[in-house]
């Protein structure tokens, strides 16, 4: 039977935009702390004074215990796939981002599946969102061991922590 | 009221143009000084409430990246999306409910993300207004000011008279953005104009800036501070849109006033006022509120800037912190008119405290042409 | 307590997002009309408040007001209030200086409740006086859209 | 101390993809004049209005300064309230205080979503928004463009949805095919719905499971859609809501918790320290003192439909969960056997839920309309088959860890 169809009259439209891409935003500077830990493979995580806990990538305040985390801890660049998403294969034509296909500017190979995974590093208390590669979709699992794939030069930026392969 | 609520903490950031912090840092510090300030810890909390808008912030669900800062962390939480004393007026019915004895109400905008100003055009009718495009906050206070102006025959000089109370006002304050002590009539008349008659300072600068207080039921306010400053009366009040109200007229602030009046019980403001923290966007606002609020009849605001009546030394002061043109972070602005009036009558004032202060009237707005305004009526016995 | 963290400005990429409001029926003709060079109100049934630009709901005593509940306004007005605009918004945040100051007229319309704000033209900053009567300036050529309203003008 | 209050009228608009014979202010209306007229109350008895949406959707900031006058929001106090997905529930909450306060007698809240008047599909501004500080200075540090488009290939709060689902599944061990048969259940109870968007008859769980995938588990066929529409809610206190009704629907216990803001980072791209995106403690704790607030001790048996934010299927089994009224795991069981159907033993989502109707800034109060139709015995087609004496409204949002919960009941309570 399907969905119930529902017709309405349609009026005119007038049209405005807001300009987004001019907003003056302020960043912490943690990502410039985090940026220079990866250009030496390592991941540099936030320690609470308070409780004790280690976000990876660092977070400036604890709200749990209303302080700042003014510590620094490298964490092990090894860890545990703690949750983790499938793509169907992604196809050109399917997917816009930023106005740009990534099939199409190479970004994504034709059919191929992306895996976002949630990863806890050893010695951290968090949750580090990133892309599981190497893998057969088939095999990635919650609990399974994980290693940093490093970008072949490290350039200090974010893009040197590539995702995770199996260990 | 059915119950008794005080404030009994609060703080402020020092306001300024482009402040040198992050947003979550910025709101971050004000929480945790305003629960030093009261004495208390994060624990201490019931409830926490936000005032800060997406389209000022930048972001949508402007509030969320900043529930741990304000910490809000497993505490029972919301956000108005306007000015901080919607914020405070909601704090106070949830206490006033009886399901919460203390909360937090925190303010902020940083007004170097986007000009204010243009976000007031995304305020207008989509339909209409916005289309024209002549429009904008600052446009419609001009001809609001030029109307105002024409009526009950107020000159620029007094416009100028009321931005140098405010400004040099402003100068002893140690949060204030404008800091500019030997301000002159002249000055503020040479000064750029934007639309005619306001000019650069006439209206109030674009701040960065962020205020929070601690807000507690009477038997947790007596547990909490020797110097509780009372919430005697409320009133808010919204006005139809600008194109079917009359702009020249802050009615929604008249209704407002009258209902906190009522309930604290106040008959003759300007007798019984000890001092008024207002939000005047613009110089022309102020006296505009001066006769909303019934400190002088319609039309006579002039006069109480001619005679001084309302400086910090006058019979009935007003804005002696310096008020929106001393600095304006948009939703935190109305709740700094609370934390100063809680500063006066705690005798917490410092280079601008007025003597005695035992009773003191707070007033926040929102809107263009000030539609939307909220005022609250304080007392204490602090100073 | 103060925190350690300094600030880096972050630099957005250009990105606009775009809306497109639909407009209801009244608005619908109100805009259509425009091609006739017709300016619509809308008054209430009930209380007799007139609209611009037409509604169908009344703000004032909350009646329903329907097509049959449009007028058309002679498109003149009186001048209540105005401003000379030395600078503009352009969308992005900056003001811009204008060339030339611009007049902004908040105007009512004959047989009008509304106060509409239009642009001022053909006159001098210094001439413009309360109660001024006006009129609307077409542009030369109506679309039915809302910028076939080019301006208001002194009346001839 | 406190006084009761109750709801006594509810409006809705009929919602749908695309109310393009509308503009916003008369969509809004639309909601409000039948909220007012199920309540037999005219505008001049309303003391107060609370109203929200999300702004960014439909570019329009502080949209009730101009379309309050049309809704009669004009001379009295407007509270704006908005928190995100949970905006309803948080204006829906926002409309008690006032009343309980005893500062006001009458209340309006109401809350909509246009998200057609949005260029983007599916309103993806508002969405990508959410994170825009974010990212651009996340991008200022070399973000790899890939990592963005696996992010952006399954959108952010899908994203966690996602997790969720996975992690409900690993833990719980229920299968898709359950997320199936909670969509087809959805569609089916919104076609009995006249407000709801997504209606079809007879929705079996092959229908859904013949959808294409999006990101397992999830196919179209689970997704909630964009929808246009608003609703509104009469509150009002003790004495006025037992002369203007014969059966209010009673505030009886209410909260609002977060957890760690987001479960895909905090502020600066930081990480996060919540390791399972499905506990949603502030879901449990707000559970617990709503539950504690109206007196119900045991929930399983006390509360007898549960209206659940569901935009995705897995989210009923895992807030009805939280909510106490299964436990740890069990919910797909129940779902298996029939019990959350609108004659089941805990009807979840009777109305369709979200996953049948997302008008975003106005889903979580629909949830609390809901709720109050059938303590008022006023859901018609979907009305469930026995006495409601309590119902829960739950709302998920803020960004993807602020919960609401209120409870209502067909007496005060105390």
């Amino acid at each position: 039977m399907g969905y119930i169809k529902e017709e309405r009259p349609e009026t005119i439209a007038v049209e405005g935009t807001w300009d987004v891409g001019s907003y003056h935003y302020k960043g912490s500077k943690l990502l410039e702390e985090y940026v220079k830990g990866l250009k030496q493979k390592s991941l540099i995580g936030s320690f609470c004074p308070g409780c004790g806990k280690v976000i990876v990538p660092p977070r400036n305040l604890c709200g749990r215990c209303h302080l700042i985390m003014d510590r620094r801890k490298i964490v092990s660049n090894r860890g545990t796939i703690t949750c983790f998403i499938v793509t169907p294969p992604i196809e050109k034509g399917k997917l816009k981002v930023l106005g740009m296909d990534p099939v199409e500017t190479g970004l994504i190979k034709e059919g191929e599946v992306v895996i976002p995974v949630f990863v806890k590093f050893d010695g951290s208390d968090s949750n580090t969102d990133t892309i599981l590669l190497n893998t057969d979709p088939k095999a990635v699992h919650i609990g399974m061991r994980v290693k940093v794939l490093w970008a072949k030069e490290p350039q200090g930026a974010l893009s040197d922590f590539e995702g995770v392969e199996p260990l | 009221m059915i119950r008794r609520v005080a404030i009994v903490g609060y703080a402020q950031s020092h306001h300024q143009h482009n402040m040198q912090k992050t947003r979550e840092d910025m709101v971050f510090e004000v929480c945790k000084e305003a629960l030093h300030h009261a004495g208390i810890l994060r624990e201490d909390l019931d409830t926490v409430i936000t005032a800060s808008t997406d389209f000022l912030d930048g972001r949508t669900i402007s509030n969320v990246f900043l529930s741990m800062a304000v910490g809000a962390y497993l505490k029972d939480e919301s956000k108005v999306e306007e000015d901080g004393t919607s914020a405070l007026y909601y704090a106070l019915m949830r206490i006033l409910a009886g399901t919460h004895d203390v909360a937090l109400v925190e303010a902020h905008t940083q007004g170097s993300t986007f000009n204010p100003h243009q976000v007031s055009c995304y305020t207008l009718d989509p339909l209409f207004d916005r289309q024209i495009g002549v429009l904008n906050d600052i446009a419609a206070a001009a001809l609001q000011a030029r109307i105002y102006m024409n009526r009950y025959s107020v000159s620029e000089e007094h416009l100028a008279m009321a931005a140098v109370k405010n400004i040099t006002n402003a100068a002893e304050n140690p949060c204030a953005h404008r800091k500019m002590p030997d301000v002159s009539v002249e000055e503020v008349m040479n000064s750029k104009v934007f639309y005619d008659p306001i000019r650069e300072l006439t209206m109030s600068p674009i701040s960065d800036g962020a205020c929070a207080l601690i807000l507690a039921s009477e038997e947790r306010a007596r547990e909490i501070t020797d110097k509780p400053v009372w919430i005697e009366g409320v009133g808010s009040c919204q006005d139809a849109y600008l194109r079917d109200r009359d702009i020249s007229s802050l009615d929604s602030l008249k209704s407002a006033a009258s209902t906190a009046y009522k309930m604290a019980g106040v008959k003759e403001p300007s007798s019984e006022l000890d001092v008024a923290e207002i939000s005047e966007k613009f110089a022309h606002e102020e006296l505009m509120i001066y006769e909303a609020l019934g400190l002088c009849q319609e039309g006579q605001g002039k006069n109480l800037i001619e005679r001084g009546t309302t400086s910090r030394d006058g019979e009935m002061p007003v804005n002696p912190s310096g008020g929106a043109l001393g600095a304006d972070p948009v939703c935190a602005t109305g709740l700094i008119r609370v934390v100063e009036a809680s500063k006066q009558i705690r005798g917490e004032a410092g280079g601008y405290q007025v003597p005695g202060v035992h009773r003191a009237l707070a007033h926040g707005q929102f809107g263009i042409c000030a539609q939307k305004n909220t005022v609250f009526i304080l007392g204490g016995n602090g100073s | 307590m103060k925190s350690k963290s300094e600030i880096i400005e972050v630099q957005a990429l250009p990105f606009a997002a775009g809306f497109n409001w639909s407009t209801g029926f009244l608005m619908q003709r109100f805009i259509k009309e425009l091609a006739n060079r017709k300016f619509l109100g809308a008054k209430c049934p009930e209380c007799g408040y007139t609209y611009v630009p037409p509604r169908s709901r009344c703000g004032k005593c909350y009646t329903k007001i329907e097509e049959e509940n449009l007028i058309t306004l002679s498109g003149k007005g009186t001048l209540v209030g105005y401003t000379t605009a030395y600078v503009e918004l352009d969308g992005q945040g900056n003001f811009k200086d204008l060339k030339e100051p611009g007049i902004i007229g908040a105007i009512k319309l004959e047989n009008a409740d509304s106060t509409i704000f239009m642009p001022l033209e053909g006159i001098k900053p210094r001439d413009v006086t309360e109660g001024l009567k006006v009129e609307v300036q077409w542009q030369e050529e109506t679309k039915g859209e809302l910028s076939d309203i080019k301006c208001f003008r002194p009346a001839r | 101390m406190s006084r009761n209050a109750a709801i006594i009228g509810c409006g809705q608009t009929k919602h749908s993809s695309k109310r393009r014979d509308v503009n916003l202010a008369e969509m809004v209306s639309e909601a409000v004049y039948n909220a007012l007229e199920d309540a037999q109350v005219s505008l001049r008895e309303v003391d107060a209005f609370v109203v929200g949406n999300m702004q960014g959707f439909g570019g329009i900031a502080q949209p009730e300064q101009w379309l309050g006058d049309w809704i009669g929001a004009v001379g009295k106090p407007v509270i704006r309230i908005a928190t995100g997905g949970t905006t309803g529930g948080s204006v829906g909450q926002g409309a008690y205080y006032p009343v309980a306060s005893g500062l006001h007698d009458i209340v309006v809240a109401v809350a909509w979503e246009k998200h057609s008047d949005s260029k983007e599909a599916g309103a993806t501004t508002g969405l990508l928004h959410v994170g825009l500080g974010n990212f651009f200075h996340a991008a200022s540090y070399g973000l790899s463009l890939k990592n963005l488009v696996a992010t952006s290939a399954v959108g952010a709060a899908a994203g966690v949805a996602v997790y969720q689902a996975v992690f409900y599944m690993h833990r719980s061990g229920c299968s898709a095919e359950h997320f199936d048969m909670v969509a087809a259940k959805a569609r089916r109870n919104a076609a009995k719905n006249k407000y709801a968007h997504l209606q079809w008859p007879g929705c079996t769980p092959e229908d859904i499971a013949r959808t294409e995938i999006i990101a397992y588990p999830f196919r179209y066929g689970h997704i909630c859609p964009a929808s246009d529409g608003a609703s509104a809610i009469v509150v009002a206190e003790e004495s006025l809501a037992r002369k203007k009704t014969r059966q209010p629907a009673w505030f009886k216990g209410l909260a609002a918790f977060s957890d760690e803001e987001n479960q895909l980072q905090s502020e600066n791209f930081g990480g996060v320290g919540v390791l399972d995106p499905c506990e949603q403690k502030g879901c449990w704790i707000s559970a617990t003192k709503a539950y504690k607030m109206a007196g119900i001790k045991d929930p399983k048996k006390e509360i007898d439909v549960a209206e659940v934010y569901q935009p995705f299927p897995s989210q009923e089994l895992i807030f009805a969960e939280r909510l106490g009224l299964f436990d740890e795991g069990t919910a797909w069981m129940a779902l298996e056997k029939g019990e959350t159907d609108i004659d089941g033993r805990m009807p979840l989502d009777p109305s369709g839920g979200v996953n049948a109707t997302n008008a975003i800034g106005s889903t979580a109060l629909q949830r609390i309309l809901e709720c109050a139709l059938q303590i008022m015995g006023k859901a018609e087609e979907h009305q469930v088959p026995k006495k409601v004496r309590n119902a829960v409204a739950h709302g998920w949002g803020g960004v993807t860890s602020y919960n609401t919960v209120t409870v209502l009941g067909d007496s005060p309570g105390r």
